[in-house]
């Protein structure tokens, strides 16, 4: 039935290439329901045993196998599925049926990435993932040019080809690849110089995809040329592929590689954290402003693996689906201003508050939460991050984390202020608040990020062994730290 | 005295390479044709010589193989050349340049 | 996945005081439309209920372990709940009694604005999130209330969200509580690593097992989130602006409740600030210059509010000097009697504002006594009692923190205490004379009086036209009611260590004792007597300046004088904002500009550009090789021929 | 001394191993015949299905073979795994060159077309199990020869032209093929590859002689130095004799290649004569793939994307191991039916007189023709390497052989070959669903012939299906007897 997850979507998405262009209706509300299916089935699912069919003998054994279980792949795809079934809920695209399609296609491979429990099938769907989105960049961008396209297939592929790379040497090596889950202790320890260049790989394909500072310049342009409903499930679910291979794939199976490599990743995402703050608080593009704020969120959750620490791992665990969820929410609501604008420039908005309340009510809530109010589920995953930093000994670092949150509170304020207060333009055309639909889209986003706010506690979840791994090289990090 | 095997085949790479000059600096496709016969025969001197050299055989049955190819080859060139330099006043390889890039 | 809270062990009680106000706030939200006037009523019915279970379970909170409330746990160490103890149950009866007479005052006073609901929604919100601060049992639901009333303040001061200067007041005051935010995050962090819990019953056992610096590092970090939070110099500048929002606002969250949280938080962590005698030294000092600050601006101001707002920051500079100096009894004593004198002063300058059709300088007042007797009396009993005048409500509590510090050992700062007693008693006068005396200068063209035309666009009239009036009755019954605490909240202490106020508070804070040198050898009454003289003296000084007939004759020009003469520190507030501006603000803003207009676009991106180019010439240049002739592929071809050969001659001989 | 009998020491078992490529030989026999007896309307319809009817009659044939190996005319045809393996392949190129004929080229000149089409797949079927030199030499000249009339056979302009480069540049390799036989002859004595393994009597004529034959194969696969023909006839050819090329004479050479190298050489010394085999294969993956960057042309973009494929397949055998035989023929079938889906695609898109291989007959195809455009993304996919295809589950088995051979140098070139090829692949993506930027050509579909569509669906079907779940061949280590 997991399998499902996978199946379904890709071969829906496909299939509505063969509904007529015109049933752009019949298209959204089937694309809709099979979202809230998968959300529905994947709720039903929890701790439900893997399913393995068997693919790959020769090289090394390969298997289908993937799995839910309790951990972040299982709160992962309720978010995916959850923010997918609100953004196609408002999209409103020329040539709706074959965005939709896209969508279909987009939502089954990113669920294969975190569902797969074998590296290559990881690869697999890693790379099918990134279809979708180029073919949009192409087809839907506002900008004539494809730079972006080019720009955002580049960086990604490469990525991805390491990985495939890796995988194949892991493979090899290892003899079989079906190892995510596994507790490491039953596999085959391999020799550390391979150990070293497995890891760089699957380590250089996830820093692009999270990204890390300096190969994060494709994402900006990449978010600002979406359209919204699919940078909405994009910069939510897509960006996490890396940081949830970080926890399943380099925690479980390389401690060792991950420990040297942890300095440097360090320095990596505090650059990146403060970056991505200050760079937010300067862009005039709103989608600009989300996309250089989930830069220095993204960097926070880089910090969190990287430290080790048990609290801090179940805290990056709950700021990714948080940070998930509000960014959804942001550039939905970003969609929607700018379906009503037709600009996002916060140059030329402002004043919408007075005329379209729920509007500026959406805005509210998801922008609160992406400063991290208190209450709300970015301030939960922060607290946990930021307190297992701390508890795991980076002291000043975590001094550093927390400039980042002051610019975050301004920059989150400019760009809602800059919309919806201040004196109201007129030359800004007179449009009628949120739809009884738009709101529906907005409420599932709104209700999860309350409830997460309220009890993180499920979402802490980690396998044992990735838990036990953790805080036995905590405890390292520490002796280290104290010499 | 026999003469020795190294002579045969000295003599088949002078020819052998004769050809290969012949087909790249040669513009006239005839002249190109003829030299690729020349590769051909160069060898055919060649196997002869070994065959003799070795006592059996499979040389001959080969140069036989070679000759009717080299022939067949030789009759589709020249068929293909006519083909092509159907209306051109002279025959020239260079001004068969249209596919590039 | 059980979601659910912990029902089962928690007081019902305890529980609806504290959710009320959010029930109210969100029937009054989605219902707004619907509602207009009515949600006034209804906003206020929700506090005062929440006001009446408070006071019925006055008993229970007594004693020591006091009302609980478990809510949810998130992992090992992060338990949520709620208690109601002696502390919280004070902070718990003032915010939602004296939240409850301002919201029965707001309905009056916002009668005619259209988003009138919208005002009562935020105003219950507010409540909601400041019983969270007291109520929380641990650092991280404080902190969850500390972030949440920032939130209800940022929307209170935006209230008039189409007015610019609102919007940017908004966003300072929310920024600079963020601020303070990540001072208490990292106080968290530091009691998490050391105690494995948050808390404060495990904090305050294991606080004796504390190294010295950690203890010092836990204070400043909460210090910094109470200067924040509390408007302490130098994260005081967001106050005066804060007066952008309606005055019901500025009564409520900016006089009586929010800005005391700092108090509070120093209270509640006493246990702590009693173990690093340092941490309280700096408490102190700094509640010593915030009073003095507070009060030297208090004197160079023309709107009311703004006269309001400083006196404010130099009450709580008092109550910060007092928890600082150990006096907590002292401390609280001055928020409990102030909550009811300042909120009775900003209710009054509320009626007249809202009598002179939203006026607000009072160099445009004058002669107010005859047409408002009541407002008068009103404001005159404020200002008896926030001066220190015997038997008003100041005089205790005032006196008794000037004299704490010098029985524990803070001469400099007593002396500071009784100064800025004197300068209040001087400002205070002065707004008395300038706004209740002399002829009503209404009229006066603005020039005449000095004063700058507003800003372009900073205001636009909110209310369309006063259509009808509240009913007067509205707006002064709170006021009336205040007026009874503004004079008798002193007389609890009446009666030293046994008096019903220090047996209230028990043990709760443990023992200040004396903290630095031997006790100057003066009585009580001897300071008492020394700080009413200076009291008197600033009385005088005013009446000289203000009060006197010459003086109220020739008002006009006499206020001009004072304008234009007026010394630039004051009028920019010692720079302050300037500084935080070029110091913090630009230099972020230039960095950020440098990063995505240079960084991104030419250092990063170049080097893939480069690289895509190069992909691109060579494409070209493997092109340019297929030149289309016969004789130069078939030269290749035998190039390759030879290279080859060449090879395997080579691997031929050397075999 | 008796008179000498005619004694034919070949019994029926060795023409058995024959009768498939016997079959394709005399089929085309039979298409010349019904071209002649066929009215003019049904001529083409009625010589692609004799065609095709004849192709798979001599596939089940060969099939049949599979099970006992056996090493016919003394040696000079073993019809084994190995050879069976190459032949289908050969035939299922042959099967789909006709369907896309089916909807190009002059009414008149099908039959004769179609013939040599046959009679060139015999020619590599025959490569396929060739065994010993002559046999070597006989299947590639009649491969060569049939393909140099067959690219003339258009009204094209460029066809002719092409012909006469392939004709002239073929016949010159083959003539180093040739004199390296001679050689290989000369230092062993003898004609059968099975010879070479034991050491020869020169060994400096052995290397030159092995060399000179490489340079042969090397040419025919058109790896890197000797690949400079390839564009211009690819663009010149007709679409479906330039599919059936791009498949047939490489599967043809590969079987030699492969053979040679497993089983004729002396092991020791046959890695150092294999290396620069390596190292041209490393080469051709990367100019194969820079140089599609800059091609607008489909044809000539497919063409230096076969350069790159071979570059790959042959990286597979690196260091002559067991499995990276196995993996190099299975990518081998994977690239036959990804390389025939794009070409059947690109005839799709033709009409009559100028073939739809210009990238601007692309623009728009996207909404013009979803499911076209579709399948094309698909095989573009296949051809970069990436999931869900046979190209991607190809490129990990090529991967782990040569990781496993020990060749990693050989394994990261591949992976950068594939980066920079995504990005040639994806222009045609991008051309196909980009905002329609120029005005779109109106292109439409040759609405008659079904068939084309059905080689699209059926390349589309295998390339999915081998990409879960890869058929390897067995027992297929080449036999010299």
């Amino acid at each position: 039935m997991i399998a499902a997850l996978v199946v379904v979507p890709i071969l829906a998405g496909l299939a509505l290439y063969l509904v007529p262009r015109s049933a752009e209706h019949l298209a959204k509300w089937i694309a809709v329901a099979i979202a809230f299916g998968a959300f529905a089935l994947a709720i039903s699912q929890y701790g439900a045993p893997d399913e393995s069919l068997r693919w790959l003998s020769r090289p090394f054994a390969a298997n289908f196998h993937v799995g839910l279980g309790k951990g972040p792949s299982f709160w992962i795809v309720l978010l995916l599925t959850l923010s997918t079934g609100c953004a196609l809920m408002v999209t409103r695209v020329p040539r709706a049926r074959d965005f939709i399609a896209q969508m279909l296609v987009l939502l089954g491979a990113m669920t294969g990435v975190f569902i797969a429990r074998d590296l290559l099938l990881f690869a697999l769907f890693w790379d099918l993932m990134l279809i979708p989105v180029f073919i949009t960049l192409v087809a839907w961008s506002p900008t004539k040019s494809n730079a972006t396209a080019w720009k955002y297939l580049v960086y990604n592929l490469v990525g991805g080809l390491a990985l495939l790379l890796a995988t194949a040497a892991y493979g090899i090596v290892q003899g079989t690849t079906d190892v995510i889950g596994v507790d490491p202790k039953s596999l085959a320890t391999i020799s550390d110089t391979w150990a070293l260049w497995i890891c760089l790989g699957f380590g250089f394909a996830f820093f692009i995809k999270t990204p890390v500072w300096p190969l994060h310049t494709w994402m900006p342009d990449t978010y600002a040329d979406l359209p919204a409903p699919m940078v909405a499930i994009v910069s939510a679910v897509q960006s996490k592929a890396g940081l949830y291979g970080f926890i399943v794939i380099g925690l479980a199976l390389f401690p060792g590689v991950m420990h040297a490599i942890a300095p440097v990743a360090f320095v990596l995402g505090l650059i990146a954290l403060v970056y991505g703050a200050l760079a937010a608080l300067v862009q005039d593009d709103i989608k600009r402003v989300v996309a250089y704020s989930s830069l220095s969120h993204l960097g926070l959750i880089i910090l969190a693996i990287f430290s080790f620490s048990p609290i801090a791992i179940g805290g990056a665990v709950v700021y990714i689906v948080a940070h998930g969820l509000f960014s959804a929410g942001l550039f939905m609501t970003v969609g929607e201003i700018e379906l009503r604008e037709d600009t996002r420039l916060l140059s030329r908005l402002g004043g919408l508050g007075g005329r379209n309340p729920k509007l500026a009510g959406g805005l509210t809530i998801v922008a609160l939460a992406a400063l991290g109010l208190p209450g709300l589920c970015g301030f939960a995953g922060e607290i946990l991050i930021l307190t297992g930093l701390y508890r795991a000994g980076f002291v000043w670092q975590t001094v550093v984390a927390l400039v980042p949150v002051v610019i975050a509170a301004a920059y989150m304020l400019r760009v809602f202020q800059g919309v919806m207060h201040g004196p109201e333009h007129d030359d800004l055309p007179e449009r009628e608040d949120l739809s009884l639909l738009e709101g529906l889209a907005l409420a599932p986003l709104v209700i999860a990020i309350v409830l997460l706010g309220i009890n993180p506690g499920p979402v802490t979840h980690l396998d044992t062994f990735t838990r036990s791994v953790a805080a036995a090289s905590a405890q390292s990090t520490l002796a280290i730290l104290k010499k | 005295m026999p003469v020795d095997i190294a002579n045969y085949i000295s003599l088949s790479t002078v020819i052998f390479f004769i050809g290969v000059i012949g087909v790249v600096t040669r513009r006239n496709p005839l002249i190109v044709l003829m030299s690729i016969e020349l590769m051909f025969n160069a060898a055919n001197l060649a196997i002869v010589a070994f065959s003799k050299l070795w006592g059996n055989n499979a040389g001959h049955i080969f140069v036989f193989l070679v000759v009717t190819v080299a022939a067949a080859e030789a009759a589709i060139g020249l068929a293909i050349v006519v083909q092509v330099f159907r209306r051109a006043k002279h025959v020239d390889l260079d001004e068969v340049a249209g596919l590039r890039g | 996945m059980n979601l659910a809270f912990a029902m089962t062990a928690a007081s019902p009680a305890l529980l609806s005081i504290w959710l009320l106000p959010l029930v109210g706030a969100i029937v009054i939200w989605t219902l707004g439309p619907q509602l207009r006037r009515n949600a006034g009523y209804l906003g206020s019915a929700f506090v005062l209920v929440s006001f009446a279970l408070a006071l019925a379970n006055f008993g229970a909170a007594g004693n020591a372990t006091g009302l609980r409330a478990p809510l949810v746990t998130w992992g090992p160490g992060f338990a949520f709940g709620l208690q109601l103890d002696a502390l919280s149950l004070l902070w718990t009866l003032v915010i939602t009694g004296v939240g409850g007479l301002i919201h029965i005052y707001s309905i009056g006073y916002m009668w005619t604005d259209r988003a009138i609901a919208r005002f009562f929604a935020y105003l219950n919100f507010f409540v909601f999130s400041m019983l969270t601060l007291v109520l929380a049992d641990n650092v991280v639901g404080l902190l969850v209330g500390w972030g949440l009333v920032g939130l209800a303040s940022y929307f209170l001061i935006g209230f008039w969200f189409y007015k610019p200067t609102a919007v940017a007041a908004a966003r300072k005051a929310f920024v600079i509580n963020v601020f303070g935010d990540i001072g208490i995050m990292f106080a968290i962090f530091a009691c998490y690593a050391a105690t494995g819990s948050i808390a404060f019953s495990d904090i305050f056992a294991k606080a004796g097992t504390f190294s010295e610096p950690l203890v010092l590092a836990i204070c400043i970090g909460l210090f910094i989130g109470a200067m924040a939070k509390s408007a302490q110099v130098p994260l005081h500048t967001w106050l005066p602006d804060a007066m952008e929002g309606p005055t019901p606002v500025s009564a409520l969250i900016h006089a009586a409740t929010m800005v005391t949280a700092g108090v509070y938080l120093i209270a509640r962590f006493a246990p702590l600030w009693n173990l690093s005698p340092t941490a309280q030294e700096m408490v102190a000092v700094v509640g010593a210059i915030t009073m003095v600050t507070g009060a030297i601006l208090g004197m160079a101001q023309w709107d009311i509010k703004r006269i309001l707002a400083c006196s404010t920051m130099s009450q709580i500079g008092y109550m910060i000097m007092g928890v600082g100096v150990g006096a907590y009894q002292a401390g609280v004593l001055h928020f409990f009697t102030h909550a009811f004198f300042k909120a009775q002063l900003f209710l009054g300058a509320g009626l007249i504002i809202h009598a002179l059709g939203d006026e607000q300088d009072v160099r445009k007042m004058g002669g107010l006594y005859r047409k408002m007797p009541f407002t008068f009396a009103a404001m005159l009993t404020g200002t008896l009692a926030i001066i220190g005048f015997p038997f008003f409500s100041g005089f205790y509590s005032k006196d008794a923190i000037i004299y704490e510090a010098l029985e524990h050992g803070h001469p400099i700062l007593f002396f500071a205490g009784a100064l800025t007693a004197g300068i209040t008693a001087y400002y205070m006068f002065r707004m008395l004379f300038v706004t209740f005396f002399g002829s009503y200068r209404g009229d006066v063209p603005d020039a005449m009086l000095a004063i700058a035309p507003p800003v372009p666009g900073a205001y636009a009239a909110h209310d369309d036209g006063h259509v009808e009036h509240a009913p007067t009755w509205l707006m002064q019954a709170p006021v009336a009611v205040l007026m009874v605490p503004t004079v008798i909240a002193g007389y609890l202490t009446i009666g030293g260590e046994s008096s019903p106020w220090y047996r209230y508070f028990g043990t709760l804070f443990g023992h200040g004792g004396n903290v630095a040198g031997v006790p100057l050898a003066i009585p009580e009454w001897a300071s008492t007597i020394f700080v009413l003289v200076l009291v008197t003296l600033g009385i005088v000084v005013a009446y000289l300046r203000y009060g006197n007939p010459p003086a109220l004759i020739g008002a006009v020009d006499r206020l001009r004088g004072e304008a234009l003469k007026m010394p630039p520190v004051l009028a920019h507030a010692f720079y302050v904002d300037a500084l935080i501006a070029t110091a913090i603000v630009r230099p972020a803003n230039a960095l950020g500009g440098a990063i995505s207009r240079y960084v991104d676009p030419h250092v990063i991106d170049a080097g893939v550009r480069d690289v895509a180019w190069v992909a691109g010439m060579l494409g070209a240049l493997f092109r340019a090789l297929q030149t289309g002739l016969v004789r130069a592929y078939a030269l290749t071809i035998v190039v390759g021929a030879a290279c080859f050969i060449a090879y395997f001659a080579y691997l031929g001989t050397a075999r | 001394m008796n008179t000498p009998q005619l004694v034919i020491p070949y019994v029926s078992a060795d023409y058995a191993a024959l009768v498939p490529t016997f079959v394709v030989a005399v089929t085309a026999l039979v298409v010349i015949v019904a071209d002649l007896l066929t009215p003019k309307k049904m001529r083409r319809a009625a010589n692609v299905a004799v065609g095709i009817i004849g192709l798979i009659a001599a596939g089940v044939l060969a099939l049949q073979g599979w099970g006992h190996p056996i090493a016919a005319f003394g040696g000079a045809f073993v019809n084994g795994g190995f050879a069976i393996v190459f032949q289908e392949i050969v035939i299922v190129a042959a099967v789909f060159s006709l369907l896309m004929s089916y909807a190009l080229g002059r009414e008149d000149q099908s039959g004769g077309a179609i013939a040599l089409m046959l009679w060139s797949a015999s020619g590599a079927m025959l490569m396929a199990g060739a065994a010993n030199l002559m046999t070597v030499f006989l299947g590639i000249e009649l491969l060569s020869l049939a393909l140099y009339c067959l690219c003339a056979m258009s009204s094209r302009p460029g066809a002719r032209e092409s012909a006469l480069k392939y004709l002239i540049l073929s016949s010159t390799a083959s003539g180093f093929l040739l004199y390296g036989m001679a050689l290989l002859f000369g230092a062993t004595g003898s004609v059968a590859l099975s010879a070479f393994a034991n050491p020869p009597a020169s060994s400096a004529l052995f290397d030159i002689g092995a060399g000179m034959f490489l340079i042969g194969i090397c040419f025919k696969l058109s790896l890197v130095p000797f690949h400079v023909w390839t564009p211009d006839v690819y663009e010149g050819a007709p679409l479906p004799v330039t599919a059936f090329m791009s498949v047939v004479t490489k599967a043809g050479t590969l079987a030699v290649l492969a053979r040679f190298a497993y089983a004729a050489l002396p092991s020791p010394h046959g890695a150092a004569i294999m290396l620069p085999v390596w190292i041209v294969a490393a080469l051709s993956m990367i100019v194969g793939n820079v140089a599609a960057l800059a091609q607008t042309d489909l044809k000539r973009l497919l063409a230096y994307s076969g350069i790159a494929q071979l570059g790959y397949i042959v990286a597979s055998l690196a260091g002559t191991t067991a499995f990276g035989l196995r993996y190099a023929i299975f990518y081998l079938g994977a690239y036959t039916f990804m390389n025939l889906g794009a070409f059947a695609v690109v005839a799709l898109l033709s009409r009559d007189r100028d073939e739809g291989s210009q990238l601007t007959s692309f623009n728009g195809l996207g909404y013009r023709q979803p499911i076209l455009a579709g399948a094309m993304t698909f095989f573009l996919l296949s051809l970069a390497g990436l999931p869900p295809t046979a190209g991607f589950t190809g490129k990990i088995l090529i991967l782990a052989s040569a990781v496993n051979a020990g060749f990693v140098w050989l394994a990261a070139l591949l992976v950068v070959g594939t980066a920079i090829s995504v990005y040639a692949y994806f222009k045609i993506v991008r051309a196909m669903y980009a905002q329609t930027t120029g005005a779109p050509i109106r292109r439409a579909v040759v609405p008659a012939s079904a068939l084309p569509w059905a080689c699209v669906a059926l390349c589309a079907v295998a390339t999915l299906v081998l990409g879960f779940y890869p058929i390897v061949p067995s027992d297929v280590l080449p036999l010299v007897k």
